[in-house]
């Protein structure tokens, strides 16, 4: 299994793992907390009007 | 009312994790000397082996969360294993994106049954098949059952099916290149890719709980508007 | 034999019944009653055990296993297995609750449910009977499982004049020999001439 | 009509009598005992047309990897239809209202799934040695049928323990398949790796022992698995 010669210049590949990684992990978490204080609103709403 | 204060600071640190997170990274594009093998494309390393491990540790926290409601046939544990099985497909699927993508340069193919990417594969299907689950039965205490036994049974076989794979792709194929974690690396690439696994682990614990959290939020809500509708 | 103290049961918002107590003893016969949907048969269902999560608490007489002298009738199943003949049907339920029977009681007791000749007990298949037939195979199995306690939903059900008279008759024949009964229906005729107590659910009940 | 307390029946005979009953009922219908071995023949069948006769040194391969996978398909079916005589006229209320124990219920049920995979897996090995050309003897060969039995085994303790969990999820013919396939893997690796290099080598080396060990340490596995959880889920 030696090296493949277009390993040196593979900086493309890597950029994209980053990216990839970047995006989903942050993504993720994002949305996450966007989701909780939606939640929280509604709650909010539902107490105020109870 | 939910105490809103708490949750404030769990969201909180979750930024101040990922933070961490992002300086780790920087660490190992900029700081960590280039591999003489594989030049600058093994830094992957860096996101691919935290990434692998953090889905092996979200399969850890669906055993617990799955046995704890096991025995205390409480819902809420349900929550911890719905969480840990969507934070873990997560994960997994980063981790085969970045198994493949990886595996381009260095081994001129998109796919190959590496033991590890294998195992991840499987890993992906089964925390998707466990969270089809969740949504195929009401809720109700058979869903409890049902998903808990499930969650056992994963984690169960996470270890077996990483032996067995690993047992088959050393048949067939020389140890692959990648040295992880492996004695042979210098000191400052280990440090660098251990303390990147400690925070990758702290994200992925963090995310989970902010998740569960969520998703015990969201029962309280359904449960208050149905009550107020009725 | 059975006291059953203050069981609730509600869906996520709505109550079906509140607080209910009673206690049955041998020889005593109850029946619940209440409007379609007034939740008797989750109650029996509840105190039977195959429904969990309502509030209160259910004690059954002895420390064994109280589905050793419980039987149980559903409102619309009889669990018989539609490509087995009625004696097969019947010897599987029996074997299970380790009940030996005389020779030929089987036949008989077939026979008095209308189930008589042999070509139907033991070569047809049940899913060739009709309703009531199957719910006259289901109250013949009940009679021949001798248990002492016996949680009935909707007996009735598909069962025409001839056979709500044998019912009535093997119940009171139950009853007298020390059994006791919790009975679900809607239908007055069949506990006119029975002693008995009534729970009646929400709705118009008795 | 004496009204006795009903002697209760011993584990062992709970078992035998739902066992037996399950025999009798897949004997009544006969279609569910003929489809599994059914499947398993047809799959058997497009394999041999598809692949044209291949040379000696991957026949081997090609005929443990047929049979294999026609065992596989054709024992999920098998057991997605395990509880398919209990949904019917509620007859699962009912087995759980009479004093039987769960884990009796369970291990009938294993052993029922046990005898129409055994009748499966016999009817597609000999079938697939006719296709093959092979001799018969490669079939009565111990260590082909030993390594068939705990594949089986294996199979069948997941099975059932995933047929008990989706007893009552929506769609559960479709949710089966996708939680059973991953589950499985390491079984069927085991099974078809250890075969290849037996039916290659006949000789009984350190791959053989490791295979065999991993197979039987999955078997005690997932078996006492089923036990321990499936009487939790029929409760």
């Amino acid at each position: 299994m030696s090296p493949y010669p277009e390993a040196t210049n593979a900086m493309p590949y890597l950029i994209a793992c980053y990216a990839l990684g970047v995006l989903s992990i942050f993504g993720y978490a994002v949305w996450l907390c966007r989701h909780r204080i939606q939640v929280n609103r509604y709650l909010a709403a539902i107490d105020k009007r109870a | 009312m939910t105490e809103r204060k708490s949750k404030f600071t769990l969201a909180n640190s979750l930024t101040v994790l990922l933070a961490m997170l992002l300086g780790q990274w920087m660490l190992a594009w900029l700081w960590v000397p280039v591999d003489e093998a594989q030049g600058d494309v093994y830094r992957v390393i860096y996101l691919h082996v935290p990434a692998a491990f953090a889905s092996f540790l979200s399969a850890g926290v669906l055993l617990i969360g799955s046995l704890l409601a096991l025995r205390s046939k409480d819902e809420h544990w349900l929550n911890l294993s719905r969480a840990a099985a969507e934070v873990g497909l997560l994960f997994t699927l980063l981790t085969l994106a970045t198994g493949s993508i990886w595996g381009k340069p260095t081994w001129g193919v998109w796919w190959t049954w590496d033991a590890r990417l294998t195992t991840s594969f499987l890993l992906a299907l089964m925390y998707g098949g466990w969270i089809l689950l969740f949504g195929a039965i009401p809720q109700g205490p058979s869903r409890t059952r049902s998903c808990s036994i499930l969650g056992v049974m994963i984690a169960a076989d996470v270890p077996i099916i990483y032996k067995s794979v690993t047992w088959w792709r050393t048949l067939h194929q020389p140890q692959t290149i990648l040295r992880t974690g492996g004695s042979t690396m210098d000191s400052d690439m280990l440090c660098v890719l251990l303390s990147g696994i400690a925070i990758m682990a702290l994200v992925t614990v963090n995310m989970i709980l902010v998740r569960r959290e969520t998703l015990r939020l969201e029962q309280e809500l359904e449960e208050k508007s149905l009550g107020g509708a009725s | 034999m059975l006291s059953v103290q203050k069981i609730s049961f509600g869906f996520k918002n709505q109550k079906l019944f509140q607080d209910v107590s009673f206690n049955l003893e041998a020889g005593q016969l109850i029946r619940i009653s209440g409007a379609n949907g007034s939740g008797k048969s989750t109650m029996l269902g509840l105190i039977a055990g195959l429904i969990t999560g309502g509030g209160g608490s259910i004690l059954f007489a002895g420390d064994d296993d109280f589905r050793q002298w419980t039987s149980w009738i559903a409102p619309d199943a009889n669990g018989l297995v539609p490509t087995l003949s009625a004696t097969e049907n019947l010897n599987f339920w029996l074997e299970l609750r380790g009940v030996k029977l005389k020779v030929g009681s089987l036949q008989t007791t077939l026979g008095r449910w209308g189930l008589s000749g042999d070509w139907i007990q033991s070569s047809l298949p049940v899913a060739k009977f009709s309703t009531g037939m199957k719910r006259r195979l289901a109250l013949a199995k009940l009679e021949l499982e001798g248990s002492k306690l016996w949680l009935l939903d909707e007996p009735l059900f598909g069962l025409d004049d001839g056979a709500c008279k044998q019912f009535r008759d093997s119940l009171d024949r139950h009853l007298s020999a020390g059994g006791a009964s919790l009975v679900v229906t809607h239908d007055d005729r069949l506990l006119e001439r029975i002693r008995h107590q009534t729970i009646s659910l929400g709705g118009t009940g008795l | 009509m004496t009204l006795k307390n009903t002697a209760r029946q011993t584990w062992i005979e709970n078992v035998r009598t739902l066992f037996a009953h399950s025999l009798r009922v897949d004997i009544s219908s006969k279609e569910r005992l003929i489809t599994p071995i059914f499947f398993a023949l047809i799959i058997l069948m497009l394999f041999s047309f598809a692949i044209p006769e291949p040379d000696v040194a991957m026949r081997s391969r090609m005929m443990v990897a047929e049979s294999q996978l026609a065992i596989f398909f054709a024992l999920q079916i098998a057991f997605s239809r395990t509880f398919e005589s209990e949904r019917i006229d509620r007859t699962f209320d009912h087995l759980r209202l009479s004093p039987i124990s769960s884990s009796a219920f369970i291990t009938s049920k294993i052993l029922h799934v046990l005898f129409i995979g055994g009748g499966t897996m016999l009817c597609t090995g000999i079938l697939s040695v006719i296709l093959q050309g092979q001799n018969m003897g490669q079939m009565a060969d111990p260590v082909v049928l030993g390594a068939a039995f705990l594949t089986l085994l294996g199979l069948t303790g997941l099975g059932v323990l995933l047929a008990s969990i989706t007893l009552n999820a929506e769609g559960h013919q479709i949710l089966f398949p996708l939680l059973y396939f991953p589950l499985s893997v390491p079984v069927l690796l085991c099974s078809t790796e250890g075969l290849v290099h037996w039916l290659d080598t006949y000789k009984w080396d350190s791959t053989m022992r490791g295979w065999s060990v991993m197979l039987i340490a999955f078997d005690i596995i997932y078996l006492t698995l089923t036990i321990l959880l499936g009487t939790e889920a029929v409760d």
